[in-house]
């Protein structure tokens, strides 16, 4: 399936209860190897709170533009690949309840 | 918050619209879409990427984008943006290299290939295309 | 340092000052001084330094990261944003061009009285075969060094004895002149920033820096550029509007044409004055003319991932040389239909002052991004500074089209 | 848009508007007038060659002939077309005089130029008397 499809997508707990939809996905793996593949997915925040890197942590500042551009910060959450039962095509079906599955994505991103 | 340097990578940040070279450090293009699988076990994977004005035409999407995938279609005697494996990948830090030169990638940068050896080339002091 | 490393540090300066003066610069700040004095001189100087600012930052992002200004307008805007960036970019710079060559057009006029239209294919042609035949180095040495004769304009001014009284009591009152108003003001006062804030500038400084394979160790030398170019630039833009004020205000006259622009300088220096105003009109409009082609080649190669520029033969970067070459055929066309191109350059100084927070933007998250910059970040001043100057620009993106139109075109 | 660009073209119509029109066009003869009669003076004192001074004027020669043609296809509001005889005459003698100049420096005549631009100082006054007619 093509990526630019699945970034978009709502992503729904095993309730049915949809977590917000899919904004990025963090790829582990040495592409040397060919093996590329998906560890974490990004779900929730403005998408351009992630196109801007700041939902990644990898932008920070400056303050003004942060502030305007980020809005709320707990709105993205982290949500293990391991805990997708499904991917796509029109949503990303996970295998457990959203509390147990999504983690805020500060945390998340101190180990990605 | 996360360390500068990390394990892993943002597929939107770090590998969608991302440079591409070529085996001899030649710019031949921009990741304008990305495969995934997923496979039995359930993990998904990065299986490939496309580089081209097709690919690229469906996600800047309304008129302008069908009208870019429409051309491209049009001007490409096999398929448009045809689907590069992740084995054709030499090296992403950050930019991405591949393994061939140009000139062994038949289906990549048509229009720059036809281009350098029928026209550019042709003008005395032009050079020679290399494709 | 050794004396050839100083010699190509202090060319690699003085080259940067040809290219800081453009046909916007000699007409809007001719335009201005004739009617405002030196009450907007602040504007041009608050330019200078946010252009400075931003120069800095995309030139520290070329080094880090070997990728120029225009090429991270995709990476952060995403495709579609960074297409109406492109297509704006492609739309102003591409005007700029036909403007600049007019501009080479008009220093030939002015020395042989055979109209510029004619001259307009000639320049053209010379412009295409310097481009093709010779290295980059060669070709920013040259219009920089001849562009030194645009101080021409710094020394008239002294040559005309003006009252230092009066010019630094206009140059510390920001307030329109009895009997203008306030809209033709703020009008002038973004053409401008749009004449002195050129994302070209930008775009074209960071791509050199990629092609001279700048890295972190060469900030000193890119800093020594921004530091003395691009105020060098706005002492020239200062200069002309200077003497516009001294010769042209008490006499009433609106500028509106290149013949003009010189007229102070042949009244303070006679014909070698002349000359030299002709000659540096010449450099400053070839170099820029250059500058905005490849340029705009470079929005587009960058943007679609081509490889562009000199560094290899043009045969290797077939689609940017024939992207390039019909954006000259092109101009060379528009500037023959006879449009005007003192208005055009206005027109095309005003939508480029518009279009700055889409250029600004891009640089200005890169210059924080951790990941990309590490310890090369934005630091403190940095920031301050770009994000005044981002937030100015957009407020003058809503402002330029209703004060275009409201003052029409500043004649109203 | 179209709003913006219907306010661009819209011609004056009230009686202010058209004053406002008279005085800006006046203003443009006397940049015309005032820009000639210095590539007069500066070609008097030898400080230009004789190349660049006819291109000068006849750019304003140029400009004259579109400020005078605009205005006059102004309409005048009932009651002001002595406005528009005064300003539509002035506006003749300064084409009339530039086009003598502009001639002249063609021809190669820098005496002729130089004389005729030092008499441009009457067309001056004249468009200073014009401007306190018109303003009254």
């Amino acid at each position: 399936m093509r990526g630019s499809d699945l970034l978009g997508l709502p992503v729904v707990d095993v309730s049915g209860a949809v977590l917000g939809p899919l904004r990025d996905l963090r790829i582990d793996g040495d592409e040397r190897d060919g093996r590329l593949t998906v560890r974490w997915l990004v779900v929730g925040g403005r998408e351009w709170a992630h196109r801007f890197g700041y939902i990644d942590g990898r932008t920070r500042g400056p303050w003004l533009l942060e502030r305007l551009l980020r809005g709320s910060s707990d709105s993205a959450v982290a949500v293990a690949a391991s805990a997708v039962a499904q991917w796509g095509p029109d949503q990303v079906l996970l295998s457990e309840p959203a509390g147990a599955a999504a983690v805020p994505v500060e945390t998340a991103a101190r180990t990605w | 918050m996360s360390p500068d340097h990390r394990s892993t990578r943002s597929l939107r940040l770090d590998l969608l619209d991302q440079q591409v070279l070529d085996g001899t450090e030649r710019p031949v293009g921009r990741v304008d879409e990305i495969e995934l699988e997923a496979g039995q076990d359930g993990t998904l994977a990065v299986t490939g990427f496309r580089l081209g004005g097709a690919a690229l035409g469906r996600r800047v999407g309304g008129a302008v984008g069908h009208a870019m995938t429409g051309t491209c279609r049009r001007l490409a005697d096999d398929e448009a943006s045809p689907l590069l494996p992740i084995e054709s990948l030499k090296d992403w830090s950050p930019r991405l290299t591949l393994h061939r030169a140009l000139s062994e990638l038949p289906e990549v940068a048509g229009l720059e290939r036809w281009l350098g050896k029928h026209v550019v080339s042709r003008i005395p002091g032009g050079g020679d295309a290399r494709v | 340092m050794s004396t050839s490393k100083l010699f190509s540090f202090t060319l690699g300066t003085l080259s940067a000052i040809g290219g800081f003066i453009d046909i916007g610069d000699l007409v809007a700040d001719a335009l201005v001084g004739a009617r405002f004095g030196l009450r907007l001189a602040w504007v041009t100087v608050l330019a200078v330094v946010g252009i400075m600012c931003y120069a800095e930052m995309s030139g520290r992002i070329a080094a880090v990261t070997k990728r120029p200004a225009f090429d991270l307008a995709r990476s952060r805007l995403g495709p579609r944003y960074g297409l109406v960036a492109l297509v704006g970019a492609f739309l102003v710079t591409g005007l700029l061009v036909m403007a600049e060559l007019s501009g080479i057009a008009f220093s030939f006029q002015l020395l042989t009285d055979i109209s510029y239209l004619f001259w307009v294919p000639v320049a053209g042609l010379v412009v295409a075969l310097f481009l093709w035949a010779l290295p980059f180095e060669i070709l920013e040495r040259i219009y920089g060094i001849v562009g030194l004769s645009m101080l021409v304009f710094v020394v008239a001014v002294w040559q005309l004895h003006p009252d230092w009284g009066h010019l630094w009591h206009s140059a510390t009152t920001p307030s329109p002149t009895p009997g203008e108003t306030w809209p033709i003001y703020a009008f002038l006062g973004i053409t401008l920033v749009g004449a002195q804030m050129t994302p070209y500038e930008m775009f074209f400084f960071s791509s050199g820096g990629v092609e001279h394979g700048w890295g972190p160790r060469s900030f000193a030398e890119m800093r020594t550029n921004v530091i003395v170019g691009f105020p060098l630039g706005g002492l020239l833009a200062i200069a002309i509007q200077a003497v516009a004020l001294v010769v042209f205000y008490p006499a009433g006259i609106q500028v509106e044409h290149i013949t003009q622009t010189v007229l102070p300088v042949v009244v303070a220096l006679g014909k070698v004055g002349l000359a030299f105003a002709a000659v540096g009109i010449f450099a400053a409009t070839f170099g820029a003319t250059m500058e905005t082609l490849f340029a705009t080649g470079y929005d587009i190669a960058q943007y679609f991932g081509w490889s562009y520029g000199k560094l290899q033969p043009p045969a290797q970067a077939a689609r940017f040389t024939a992207v390039t070459a019909s954006l000259l055929f092109v101009s060379v066309a528009l500037a023959l239909t006879t449009l005007n191109p003192i208005q055009v350059t206005i027109v095309a100084v005003v939508f480029s002052a518009m279009l700055l927070p889409l250029a600004f933007l891009p640089v200005l998250l890169v210059a924080n991004d951790h990941v990309v910059m590490g310890q090369y970040r934005n630091g403190k001043l940095s920031n301050a500074i770009g994000v005044v100057t981002l937030g100015v620009s957009c407020l003058i993106s809503v402002a330029a089209p209703v004060l275009l139109v409201y003052t029409r075109g500043g004649s109203g | 848009m179209t709003a913006a660009l219907w306010y661009l073209v819209w011609p004056p119509r009230t009686q202010a508007g058209y004053t406002h029109q008279a005085q800006q066009t006046i203003g443009k003869f006397r940049s015309q007038v005032a820009t000639a009669r210095l590539w007069g003076r500066e070609l008097d004192r030898d400080h230009t060659f004789l190349a660049t001074a006819s291109v000068g004027l006849d750019e304003m020669e140029t400009d004259a002939t579109n400020t005078l043609d605009q205005f006059a296809a102004y309409q005048p509001p009932a009651g002001q077309e002595p406005m528009r005889t005064e300003v539509t005459t002035l506006g003749d003698a300064v084409v009339t005089d530039l086009g003598e100049l502009r001639i002249a420096a063609r021809q190669g005549r820098t005496a002729t130029v130089v004389r005729k631009a030092k008499r441009l100082g009457d067309l001056l006054d004249r468009i200073d008397t014009t401007t306190s007619d018109v303003s009254s």
